[in-house]
């Protein structure tokens, strides 16, 4: 492993940039974290943290200038390979065309475990797309709605990255162990200037990670999920979370692998150019299960059932794996602060008969 | 083929949701080529008589004489579209439907005697059928251009029930709510304005009116947390349309 | 054609915002009676602003005029500013002033090319105008449309738009999203300019006014936000003493609540402004007026087509200035906690003077509201004018007369829907 | 995912609101198909919708026959496509029937309304490799007797000594003399070897619940009840996640799937 400083980091997303990469990183914008272009550190939030609850998100200023350290923000890095809304094709009395891709391949900067897993995730329900340069981060500092280490996605990175790398601030100062996993990676590590780690930093670096997974704010019941959401069909905790649910698909837009679409047909007014769009939709839309005479999941228990079912449940089937990856998001940006483990916890209890107190 | 006709009506209305009309500058002069703009009193003295394929109807019923207009203008017309949160609603001036209109009558008017007015202001589907509604105060231009072209084509308009949260998050904007701690009625109210107040860090105040079944007991409890009064928030779900409230505990 | 009733209607005034009718009676050779009719339905807007907060006039009075908007939120916050005893900081009233200038350029150049210039050239709307004059057509959508792309960037929305508060505004725009206005708005200003030649190059009628002159003004610049009151007579006052001069009142021959200045009729809007405020428009703005032949004051009110284009020049003009002295104030907006008084506030709207007056509680809700629209002030001087023009015109034939005096009513702009005093009297017929 | 341009080259009214379309590709034909698979027709500037092809698998052209119900915008603009009408096709998508499953065995087919579009690739596949199969029972309900699909082609099945045919209408009129009431009644009484057969079942939801458990009483096994399901689809190929249901992505997994499979799914309300 290797090891580089501010200068060193820098010198990576420049080295991105001349490669042909659009580079995203987080930034600081309108109170919270976001992911846009970057062109430098200078663009990092530098010494920005987070503090969140469920359905409370703050920005505050750290003791230190730490730039990987805060929980998931309101956006995920699904914005980029899956966009919120993209053209499919246009049409004329000639044919169909394919609306033209972006040829700049993306880099992401700063992606942690969770979000590396749900990019994993988005890849296998919607088949490649193109990859991404990712530049992964380990996390050392879990936020307070943080349950990767429940679900297996974190804090530390899985395969998938390019380069992985561990932010350190200690008394020899603000550097980065760097780790390449793939050709790609070890061609743009070499542009930076960089030192061979030691044993000792990488251990203490592995230290600090597994030690992050014992801070998790929040915790996934260790249960058969798929199993217990299988038996839940019928449970009355629906209706509970119906009542505060404000059916706004917040949680499903910030998921960083909920996948589904609608579409919306576009014409002129001279009707010679016809083009079909796709976005982002919400199993809580009620138009979503519409067909003919009516939509399917009216109520909002239902809609909600579907959500989590899916989510926990019934993506194993359809796709083999959970499509949970532990990041917190939906607790933290549920404007009402519904907590996807709390919830499960509940319909645990409802289906082992014990009084559900969420 | 004749192009259909159009036509424009107003009742109790600011002229803001005709108007969003004449603000499609780019296409204005190839919809007057597409459709024929029979009846606009705001931009045309000439008036060809109906009936009319599309009324565009704006503003809500406050006078008897209203009441009756809109009858035949519906009979005149093929296919009703209601535009804006007075036609769709009632609009800030069925707030009067909360409050004394005699009251109102005599703050305003030095003759109030004079005035013929109707004690509520009530959208147009409370007195005719409508075929379609353009939420908002004002509609929204893209909008309002979807329902046009969608109806020279035969398709149907593309104007989602979701909240203005989904929008809101399409467009990667922050929640002012979450972030901020500013009450926002996005969750609750219907998209269409492609999130316009969280862009410029506001909350939502519901000018596009409630979406299906809004669980106005959840927001108003979050809107409480937000440090949000009673009146303010009775006030927050009356504004430019009306929440049905429900006694949130 | 005298010991004859002679009567003129109109039942449906078509370009303008808002629904009128006009009404003159003309018997045994006079003219006895001219009415401009409202028949916009009351809104009551003064009476349900009681007991809402102080910080809702700016959202809540921008729906009396969709034509407006921004007038009515100024005036507002103006007046809750000016009762909670607040001034904005200057970069936040400059942010405001070029908001403004996005709704005087909309509003003009709709009022010019979309619903006045069919007059002149005589056709019934701009679409059919458009055969024969495409390319005027097209530059006022063009001016229009940038118009609304700087309401839209400052304000959120071109219509009613969401970013005004009372203190400021909820987020200043960033320069990156105000530059591509600024490439639009130089753009256009040749377009501005093309427009007060072709206007310039109408007929009209010569007609001179007698009426006093009303206007907002600011010794350094073109008033638009704030400013003193003065007269063509000399009068000077501060806004906060508008409702000892200016008196509303009902009037015998009319329906409608008439204002007067002092007990004097009196004209608010573009001739008002540009015969009291000549100085201080722009160079470019006074180099277009004079090539438009325009002197230092106006008084035709057929010419007011002018005068709007001459303020669109302007506006252009001073956006541009405005923009390029822009930096996004921070914060965007200061706190107004309301306090126990009354506040007046007074800003031009592109018809004119637009005055806006609250009383609020100690608890910040609003005890009072009184709202006097440009249109209601204008009221008596249309009638005026309609009296004047249809004496000298006797010998018209109604096919002639009857246009000549919609054309007259439209020379103001009329802006109906901001009818929060007009009556609407039932009358016995003539 | 760009659809393929095909073009109308043929238009049957079969109802007051359906008709069948002949499409043919313009350019690149889309891959055969199997009974019960179903494309993604797309109308100009109005929308995309899923529909079943009816046509002979048999048949070797790359012509498409599809039958639609105007019920909706998108419905009726496909309906009313006249000859010459240039359409998009993509597909085609879905597990179909698998008439294979029932070599050796007695065939049912139970067809609600524009049910019998999708079932009609069923049976023509059965007589056309009549000797793979026993018995042939085709039962077909509608509103009324005007509301059959492919009326000549059922004047011509009843005709044959190989094919078991059953109509009956929820309405008598123009002096109808056959059967009236739901399928569920010739289900209830068809003389039938139950554990040998396979049934193939297509209509209204409620329609192919009733016949499926009419069907389970009379001892035919939950896996040899077919049925297609009908959910929200925008794309077809499992990726917009409308058309759950539970496990299922019907547009993947189905639209046909055994009643073993779909009938807890089904219990559910709302699911
Ligand atoms: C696998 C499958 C096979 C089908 N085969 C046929 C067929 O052979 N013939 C036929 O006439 N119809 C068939 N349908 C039904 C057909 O897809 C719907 O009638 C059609 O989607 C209605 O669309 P619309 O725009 O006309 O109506 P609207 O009612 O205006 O529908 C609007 C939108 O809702 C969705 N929607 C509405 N109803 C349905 C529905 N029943 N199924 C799926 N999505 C729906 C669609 O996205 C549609 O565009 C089939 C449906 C499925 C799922
Ligand atoms: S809905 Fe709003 S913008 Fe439209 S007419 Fe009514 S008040 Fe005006
Ligand atoms: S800001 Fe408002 S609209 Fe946007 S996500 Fe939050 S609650 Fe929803
Ligand atoms: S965010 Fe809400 S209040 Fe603002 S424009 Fe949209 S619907 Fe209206």
């Amino acid at each position: 492993m290797d090891a580089f400083g501010l200068d060193g980091l820098d010198e990576l997303v420049r080295a991105l940039i001349a490669d042909g990469h659009r580079v995203i990183g987080p930034r600081r914008r309108d109170d919270a974290i976001v992911l846009d272009d970057v062109t430098g550190v200078a663009d990092l939030p530098s010494g920005w943290g987070v503090e969140v609850a469920p359905g409370r998100y703050r920005l505050h200023r750290r003791g230190d200038d730490a730039l990987f350290r805060h929980s998931a923000g309101p956006q995920s890095w699904k914005r980029f390979v899956h966009p919120p809304r993209r053209k499919l094709w246009e049409t004329t009395d000639v044919g169909f065309a394919a609306a033209p891709d972006d040829e700049r391949r993306l880099a992401f900067l700063g992606v942690r475990g969770c979000d590396l897993a749900a990019l994993g995730v988005l890849g296998r329900v919607l088949g490649a797309r193109s990859r991404p340069f990712i530049v992964a981060v380990d996390c050392t500092e879990p936020g307070g709605l943080c349950f990767c280490a429940s679900t297996g996605t974190g804090p530390s990175v899985g395969p998938g990255y390019d380069l992985a790398l561990t932010e350190r601030l200690d008394d020899t100062g603000h550097w980065f162990l760097a780790d390449a996993g793939s050709e790609d990676g070890e061609r743009i590590l070499a542009a930076v200037t960089r030192r061979p780690a030691t044993a000792d930093e990488v251990a203490g670096a592995l230290r600090d990670v597994t030690a992050a997974a014992g801070r998790m704010g929040r915790q996934m019941p260790a249960l058969d999920l798929r199993q217990l959401l299988h038996d839940s069909r019928q449970a009355q905790h629906w209706n509970d979370v119906a009542e505060r649910c404000l059916t706004c698909g917040n949680c499903t837009m910030v998921c960083p692998t909920c996948f589904c679409t609608t579409t919306e047909d576009v014409t002129d007014l001279t009707g010679d150019h016809a083009e079909r769009w796709e976005h982002w939709a919400s199993c809580f839309e009620v138009d979503f299960s519409y067909l003919h005479g009516g939509s399917v999941r009216t109520s909002a228990a239902s809609r909600y059932r579907q959500w989590l079912s899916h989510k926990l449940g019934t993506w194993h089937d359809q796709f083999g794996e959970s499509g949970c990856v532990g990041c917190g998001r939906c607790i933290a940006w549920c404007p009402v602060g519904i907590d996807i483990t709390a919830e499960v916890a509940a319909l645990a209890a409802e289906r082992s008969g014990d009084d559900v107190d969420v | 083929m004749t192009p259909p006709t159009l036509a424009v009506w107003k009742f109790t209305s600011c002229d803001g949701c005709q108007l969003t009309l004449l603000d499609c500058e780019d296409e204005l002069l190839t919809l007057a080529g597409a459709v024929r703009i029979a009846r606009f009193t705001e931009a045309s003295s000439a008036i060809s008589p109906g009936p009319y394929d599309v009324s565009l109807v704006e503003g809500s019923i406050t006078t008897p004489e209203e009441a009756e207009r809109i009858r035949e203008v519906r009979a005149q017309s093929r296919v009703l579209v209601v535009i804006g949160a007075c036609a769709t609603a009632g609009g800030i001036q069925a707030l009067r439907n909360f409050a004394d209109v005699e009251e109102f009558r005599s703050l305003v008017y030095a003759s109030p005697q004079h005035i013929g007015t109707l004690a509520t202001s009530t959208p147009i589907s409370a007195h005719v059928a409508v075929d379609y509604e353009l939420r908002g105060c004002p509609i929204d231009r893209r909008q309002l251009l979807e329902v046009l072209s969608a109806f020279l084509v035969g398709r149907k308009p593309d104007l989602p029930d979701a909240s203005v949260c989904t929008e809101c998050k399409r467009r990667g904007l922050t929640c002012v709510m979450v972030a901020d701690g500013t009450p926002c009625l996005g969750p609750v109210t219907h998209a269409g304005c492609g999130a316009l107040c969280p862009a410029y860090r506001r909350g939502c105040f519901g000018c596009f009116g409630p979406v299906q079944d809004p669980n106005i007991a959840a927001l108003t409890a979050q809107l409480r947390a937000c440090g949000l009064s009673e009146e303010a928030i009775d006030r927050a779900f009356r504004t430019f349309t009306h929440f049905r409230q429900e006694t949130a505990t | 054609m005298s010991h004859r009733a002679r009567q003129l209607r109109v039942s449906a005034l078509a370009r303008v915002e808002g629904e009128g009718a006009l009404n003159v009676v003309v018997r045994d050779g006079s003219v006895e009676r001219t009415e401009l009719r409202i028949y916009e339905p009351p809104r009551f807007f003064e009476a349900l602003l009681r007991g809402r907060a102080h910080t809702e006039p700016p959202d809540i009075t921008a729906r009396i005029c969709g034509i407006c908007p921004v007038a009515y939120q100024l005036s507002a916050c103006h007046a809750i500013e000016d009762a909670c005893g607040v001034t904005v900081p200057e970069p936040v009233e400059a942010l405001r002033r070029l908001l403004y200038c996005g709704e005087w350029i909309s509003s003009h150049a709709l009022h010019i090319h979309l619903l006045h210039a069919p007059d002149f050239l005589g056709y019934p709307d701009a679409i059919t105008m458009a055969a024969d004059h495409r390319d005027a057509v097209e530059r006022g959508l063009a001016l229009k449309k940038v118009g609304n792309a700087l309401l839209e960037a400052v304000g959120g929305r071109a219509i009613h738009p969401v970013n005004v508060r009372v203190g400021g505004f909820y987020r200043a725009p960033t320069r990156a999203e105000l530059a591509p206005v600024a490439e639009q708005l130089t753009a256009v200003l040749y377009l501005a300019l093309a427009t007060v030649r072709w206007v310039a190059g109408f007929d009209f009628p010569s007609v001179e006014l007698d009426h006093e002159l009303l206007a907002v003004h600011e010794d350094h610049r073109y008033a638009i936000t704030r400013g003193r009151l003065v007269s063509g007579d000399g009068l000077d006052f501060p806004v906060s003493d508008f409702s000892s001069h200016v008196v509303e009142h009902q009037v015998p021959h009319s329906t409608a609540l008439h204002a007067s200045l002092d007990g004097r009729r009196y004209l608010t809007g573009p001739l008002a402004r540009y015969s009291l405020n000549h100085a201080q428009l722009s160079p470019l703005a006074l180099h277009a007026a004079a090539e438009a032949g325009l002197g230092p004051s106006c008084r035709n009110p057929f010419r007011s087509i002018v005068v709007r284009a001459v303020e669109i020049v302007y506006a252009v003009e001073e956006a541009l200035r405005l923009i390029s002295e822009y930096e996004p104030p921070e914060p965007a907006h200061v706190d107004v906690p309301p306090r126990l008084g009354v506040g007046h506030g007074v800003t031009e709207a592109p018809r004119g003077l637009l005055y806006h007056r609250y009383g609020i509680g100690a608890d910040g809700l609003l005890t009072s509201a009184v709202i006097v629209p440009p249109t209601s002030q204008n009221q008596a001087a249309i009638e005026a004018d309609l009296h004047a023009l249809v004496t000298a015109n006797l010998a018209l034939p109604d096919s002639e007369l009857t246009p000549l005096c919609e054309r007259a009513i439209r020379n103001y702009d009329p802006c109906i829907s901001c009818s929060a005093h007009f009556l609407d009297l039932t009358r016995s017929p003539a | 995912m760009l659809p393929a341009r095909y073009v109308v080259t043929g238009r049957t009214v079969e109802t007051a609101d359906s008709v069948t379309l002949r499409l043919e590709p313009l350019e690149r034909p889309i891959p055969r198909f199997q009974p019960g698979q179903f494309t993604m027709l797309y109308a100009r500037g109005v929308g995309e919708i899923a529909v079943s092809i009816s046509g002979d698998p048999s048949v070797v052209d790359s012509a498409l026959t599809q039958t639609v119900r105007a019920v909706g915008a998108v419905s009726r603009a496909l309906h009313d496509a006249k000859p010459g009408t240039v359409v998009g096709v993509r597909g085609p998508y879905g597990v179909g029937w698998q008439p294979s499953l029932a070599w050796e065995r007695d065939v049912l087919v139970v067809a609600g309304g524009v049910g019998l579009a999708p079932l009609r690739p069923v049976v023509l596949t059965v007589l056309a490799q009549r000797w793979r199969y026993r018995r042939l029972i085709v039962v077909a309900g509608a509103r009324t007797p005007r509301e059959f699909l492919y009326s000549d082609e059922l004047k011509w099945w009843s005709s044959r000594d190989d094919l078991a045919l059953e109509l009956t209408v929820d309405h008598a009129a123009d002096g109808w003399t056959g059967q009236v009431g739901f399928v569920t009644q010739p289900l209830a009484r068809l003389p039938l070897d139950p554990a040998a057969t396979t049934a193939f079942v297509c209509g209204p939801e409620p329609m192919m619940r009733f016949s499926a458990e009419t069907l389970l009483r009379r001892g035919v096994p939950a896996d040899r009840i077919r049925i297609s399901l009908e959910r929200n689809m925008k794309c077809g190929i499992g990726q917009c996640g409308h058309c759950q249901l539970g496990p299922l992505l019907v547009c993947r997994d189905g639209p046909v799937v055994d009643y073993a499979r779909a009938a807890e799914l089904l219990s559910v309300r709302e699911l």
